[in-house]
């Protein structure tokens, strides 16, 4: 792999009495598209969260794109980052919740325009263009006037997808984009994931459930258990020849049951 | 004097002290006149609330309009109504008690909404569940609904006792020597009316305090899921 | 307020308490009574023009005063000592005796203040008013008395019941009578005796301690328009009697606030 | 007397009653904001003084509040030296005005709060400061929640206005005791008086629902 | 097949304007395992309301073991079912609940007995041991004095499962058993409903979005859509050889994105 541009050293996050990572070693490549899987509880959002600084961290370094995430230098010491920092971390990453979370009360065009209209200062001809294309990308050219609560689950997760994107960050996380869709519903989303998927600059972290398709896109799965990674490796090896007993009984549970 | 108590206006403090007694009275009347109408408001409110869910609408309209005619009426000239206007029709209520009934109705209509909502919040799922069982109605009310709705019930019927503690002054105007009016009266005589009005204020900042603490306790202690049938 | 402020405004702000015969708001918010009667002639004599009303409780009255919500009060207030301490009073304006309305037909056989010593009927006062100084000088307990907080709660007070009687002046005794048949003016009534001589009051103008000046030139003008046939005239159709008129001349303020 | 001649003073009286009623709850709801984001703010006095201020004036009856202003305050102002005679319209509009507005400070705080946590993590996602998320994001999102239980506070300010009459503020109810005072006739002069309560309660009601659908138009596909 | 345990014919159901069956024909027979597809809002859950006669239909007839579901014969004439009625046609079925609706206030024992104890008339000791049974067949006996809320997702909906057997039904009505529960959580109750689908006697009728296990457990599918069967026959033709468009359509949703 050419150069990381997400790096976990020994990173540790505990709610409370519950430790939710566990020294944590973990990094991406530049360009590399990474899925996450494991049982429920096992720390996957919370790998997403943190980088996004939703969360904070109790012991170890996170680098990102080189820069430390949580420090910055100032006068060659390095000091717990400002808001200054976490802003110009935070802008080399996007993010697509499980819930959408889009703003109810913004149209689709202001959903994607508002931040970078009030963020990055485009001016407002600047941003409308900039909502068309990534619209145009999701599929969703004809909704820009509707409200979220117009939409059905999947577009309003297109439109979440073409929010993030607008912010043309380097690496896009998505938390189960998929799991609060109608099953029908799913597919338009995940072509939508595939699409990007072919950026071959676009860095992706992917937590999901949805086997199949992880088995198609990602460069290497990462299966999560109790805050640590357990087994990874190359798609084809993790889910056929999984290695680690815990891989295989959490891989059954998404097998069909065989009749006893 | 008042009450049968003398004040003493040497100095503040004095005057302060000495006048503590007499609010203490006022506020021992205040206290019966809250328990007394939340007791009305408490059984009325689940009469009217048992009236609103008939099916029959000859039962239900009157009784949801009733429930909003009080709601959207003053608390003082529902009193005045009571007091005045029911003599005319014989019925002579001692004026503790025509106050009592007037907070009592009044706020029979907040809890009647309580108990509605208490009952619909318990989800339809259960309802639906327990018909798939086949349980009778009587059986589903009495054990699936009735235990979920109380927890959710009490404190709010809880946040409305405090409430009828803060309308009771009103009943002052009908001569009833509750709490302010003791302060007021005294203010009238000694011409301060700073020392005691302030003081009811703190009484009545100390007692609501009090109360929500009180509330708040028997939130967390009352089970969320309804009362355990083992 | 000093006259001349009053006189510079061209407003002087006169308070009543709504007591019939004494001064109080008719149907189309016209002030009448003996007070409001005589205080327009006056103020016309001061060239004072304009005067606004304010219709308040008896017991807000001084109190109202010294917080300056208005200059006069024209409620044919009762001369006495302790008021004395607190606001200013022209010289009397009229004179009246006290009475007791009881219910149609004397059922509890009422003549006197004196009878609720011993008895366990109660007695209603008006909150503020100085009958409670003459009951208490007569030695009735104070749990037998009820207050209330206007006249108007005097005829139900009584017709129902909550108190046996209710102890007033003669002339707010006669006309709460003329208005119900429930009520009547106890007959044969016998003056209360306080410190060896029939209670008797002198109403007058009340001021606040700062308007001495304005006191002096209501006084002047009282004792003018004292001497004129208006003044009798008013007196009468208010329904004072002719030894009330008489009574209003043989004291002065300075006795009565000195007594007791 | 019928009752037709009770009602042009009765009228003069409910005009009041409705002026009352509108300066004390746009006074009111100022303060709601004020305070209410007082108490979610980040400053710590801001919140102290909210939390006070709300504690105060939800904690004391309100009619305490209205004597207080109306009887003790001046007394204090002579103490100090400060004029704080207040006129009965002011001191009756200001006592309704900090009644309603502590209670509508919760109301404003709760809805606040009420915006999902999730609205916050998606704009801090895209990089708004704290004060665009508060101003861009919450804000909008929590009027609308608001507004049922602003309706609510109305009406109950439309009523507690009949409080005013206790301190000679010529409002309806205070008229009403005036031809009381004069005919003795109650049973007309009550049930006059409840059914003008009630039925500037419904107006009111009707008023708020239109306020409440119009702030709250993107809502209106929502399940 | 046998015989026709449940017919519908020519069945409709209106909420206000929306039609959501439209005279629907449908039927099943005993011991026959049919599995209901179709997209949200299409009357799936519909259906099963209406057999548990937690809706009331518009227009058409229902049987339910040979007799009139909302009717019943009475002196000759078919009149509206009584609640006596309508009771000893819900005996026949049980159901299972999307969201388990478990009574949260009792322990799983009691969920189980309150009515075969109350509704059958068993003593406690009787229901007990029924209870016991048929959690040993969900695989929780030694869960039976928790409170519902102590339980995983996949448990409560197997307690569910348990306390629909226990009433002895001859239909079980299953309403997306699994959408709400957590993925890894899904085949541990797959893996009760499959067992059950061997005992022969028992009718099933079940919603959900599992199309695997859809094609291996059922003996018929039925394609929903607006209140319609679009498609039904062996799961093997309806999954892999659609006639219709909009069932080709529908399934397309499931199935992985191609790259594009
Ligand atoms: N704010 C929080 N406070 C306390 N505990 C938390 C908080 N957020 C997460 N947790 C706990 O941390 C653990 C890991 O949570 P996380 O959301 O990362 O799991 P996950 O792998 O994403 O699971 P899922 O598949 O359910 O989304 C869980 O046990 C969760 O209960
Ligand atoms: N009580 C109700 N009042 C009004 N409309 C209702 C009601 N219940 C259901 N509907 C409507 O009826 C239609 C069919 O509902 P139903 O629940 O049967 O759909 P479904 O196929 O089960 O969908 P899903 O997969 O989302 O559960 C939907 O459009 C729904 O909005
Ligand atoms: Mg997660
Ligand atoms: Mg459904």
């Amino acid at each position: 792999m050419t150069q990381d541009i997400i790096r976990f050293d020994r990173v540790t996050k505990k709610f409370g009495e519950l430790t939710v990572l566990d020294a944590l070693d973990f990094s991406v490549a530049k360009g590399e598209k990474v899925t996450i899987i494991g049982p429920s509880g096992s720390g996957k959002s919370t790998v997403l969260r943190i980088l996004m600084t939703l969360e904070t961290i109790d012991d170890g370094v996170i680098h990102v794109a080189g820069k430390p995430l949580w420090h910055e230098e100032r006068d060659g010491r390095l000091v717990p980052a400002g808001e200054d920092h976490l802003r110009a971390m935070r802008k080399e990453m996007g993010m697509v919740f499980q819930q959408f979370n889009l703003f109810p009360h913004m149209t689709v065009r202001r959903n994607i325009t508002e931040a970078p209209v009030h963020v990055l200062g485009l001016d407002k001809e600047q941003a409308n263009r900039r909502a068309e294309e990534y619209l145009e990308l999701v599929g969703l050219s004809d909704q820009a006037d509707k409200f979220p609560s117009q939409l059905s689950g999947g577009q309003q997760q297109r439109v979440a997808i073409a929010r993030a994107l607008a912010m043309r960050p380097n690496i896009m996380l998505f938390d189960e984009p998929t799991s609060a869709l109608d099953p029908e519903l799913v597919g338009e989303v995940l072509n939508v994931i595939q699409r990007l998927s072919n950026e071959h600059d676009l860095t992706m972290l992917l937590v999901t459930h949805e086997m199949q398709f992880a088995k198609q896109i990602s460069d290497r799965v990462c299966f999560f258990d109790k805050g640590r990674i357990v087994e990874q490796g190359p798609p084809e090896q993790v889910f056929s020849t999984p290695r680690e007993a815990r891989t295989q009984e959490f891989l059954k549970g998404f097998l069909s049951p065989e009749p006893h | 004097m008042l009450l049968g108590i003398e004040w003493d206006t040497a100095n503040n403090w004095v005057f302060a002290w000495s006048i503590l007694p007499i609010l203490l009275k006022g506020l021992a009347v205040t206290l019966q006149a809250t328990a007394l109408g939340f007791v009305v408001a408490a059984v009325l409110g689940l009469v009217l609330a048992g009236l609103k869910s008939s099916r029959s609408r000859i039962v239900s309209w009157p009784a949801r309009f009733l429930t909003e005619f009080i709601r959207d009426t003053p608390l003082l000239v529902q009193l005045f109504f009571l007091y005045h206007v029911l003599p005319e029709y014989g019925i002579v209520l001692p004026a503790f008690l025509t106050g009592a009934l007037a907070l009592g109705i009044q706020y029979s209509a907040y809890t009647s909404e309580v108990y509605r909502a208490g009952i619909e919040s318990i989800a339809r799922g259960q309802t639906e569940a327990a018909h798939a069982l086949d349980l009778s109605a009587l059986r589903t009310f009495s054990v699936i609904i009735v235990p979920q709705a109380i927890p959710r019930i009490i404190p709010a019927l809880g946040n409305y006792l405090v409430s009828i503690m803060k309308d009771v002054p009103v009943l002052s105007v009908v001569s009833v020597l509750e709490m302010l009016n003791v302060a007021k009266i005294i203010g009238d005589r000694s011409f301060n009316y700073l020392i005691p009005l302030s003081m009811v204020g703190g009484l009545y900042l100390l007692l609501t305090l009090l109360a929500a603490a009180g509330v708040r306790r028997l939130d967390t202690r009352l089970p969320k899921q309804g009362l355990p049938l083992r | 307020a000093g006259l001349d402020d009053i006189k510079k405004r061209g407003t002087v702000r006169i308070a009543v308490a709504n007591e019939i015969p004494y001064g109080y708001m008719d149907m189309d918010g016209q002030a009448k009574g003996m007070g409001p009667d005589v205080a327009k002639h006056i103020m016309e004599q001061l060239g004072i023009h304009r005067i606004e009303w304010i219709t308040t409780n008896f017991g807000s009255l001084i109190p109202g005063l010294r917080a300056n919500r208005f200059d006069m009060v024209a409620a044919e207030m009762a001369i006495l000592p302790q008021r004395c301490k607190e606001v200013l009073f022209s010289e009397p304006n009229s004179s009246y005796g006290e009475g007791l309305l009881v219910a149609k037909g004397n059922p509890h056989d009422l003549h006197a203040y004196e009878s609720f010593v011993q008895s366990d009927k109660k007695v209603a006062i008006m909150a503020g008013a100085d009958q409670l100084e003459i009951l208490q000088a007569l030695g009735v307990p104070p749990e037998r008395m009820v207050t209330i907080a206007n006249n108007a709660d005097a005829i139900s007070t009584v017709s129902t019941g909550r108190a046996a009687a209710y102890a007033a002046t003669s002339l707010t005794v006669s006309e709460l009578a003329s208005k119900s048949d429930k009520v009547e003016a106890a007959a044969q009534f016998k003056d209360p005796v306080v410190g060896g001589a029939p209670a008797r009051s002198w109403g007058a103008f009340t001021f606040s301690q700062d308007s001495a000046d304005f006191r002096d030139a209501v006084n002047a003008e009282l004792a003018k328009f004292k001497r004129t046939e208006g003044w009798a005239k008013t007196m009468s159709h208010y329904g004072f009697s002719p030894t009330d008129a008489e009574e209003s001349f043989n004291k002065t303020t300075e006795q009565l606030c000195a007594a007791g | 007397m019928n009752w037709s001649s009770y009602m042009p003073p009765l009228l003069e009286g409910a005009w009041v009653t409705v002026q009352l009623t509108v300066y004390s709850t746009i006074l009111g709801a100022a303060c709601a904001f004020a305070f209410g984001m007082g108490k979610v703010s980040g400053s710590r006095l801001a919140r102290g003084v909210s939390v006070a201020f709300i504690e105060v004036f939800r904690g004391t009856s309100l009619l305490v509040q209205l004597f207080w202003l109306y009887f003790a305050l001046p007394l204090l102002g002579q103490a100090v030296g400060v004029d704080l005679r207040l006129p009965p319209v002011v001191a009756g509009t200001l006592a309704l005005a900090l009644n309603i507005g502590a209670y509508g400070a919760e109301v404003v705080r709760g809805a606040i709060q009420a915006v999902p946590p999730a609205q916050h993590e998606a704009a801090k996602a895209l990089d708004f400061t704290p004060r665009q998320i508060l101003w861009r994001i919450a804000l909008p999102q929590a009027i609308p929640e608001m507004m049922p239980s602003f309706g609510n506070l109305a009406i109950q300010n439309l009523k507690d206005t009949a409080l005013v009459s206790l301190i000679s503020l010529g409002d309806l109810a205070f008229r009403a005791e005036q031809i009381r005072n004069f005919t003795q006739d109650s049973v007309t002069i009550y049930t006059l008086l409840l059914f003008m309560y009630f039925g500037m309660a419904l107006a009111l009601t009707a008023l708020m629902k239109l306020l409440e659908s119009s702030v709250g138009r993107w809502r209106a596909g929502r399940s």
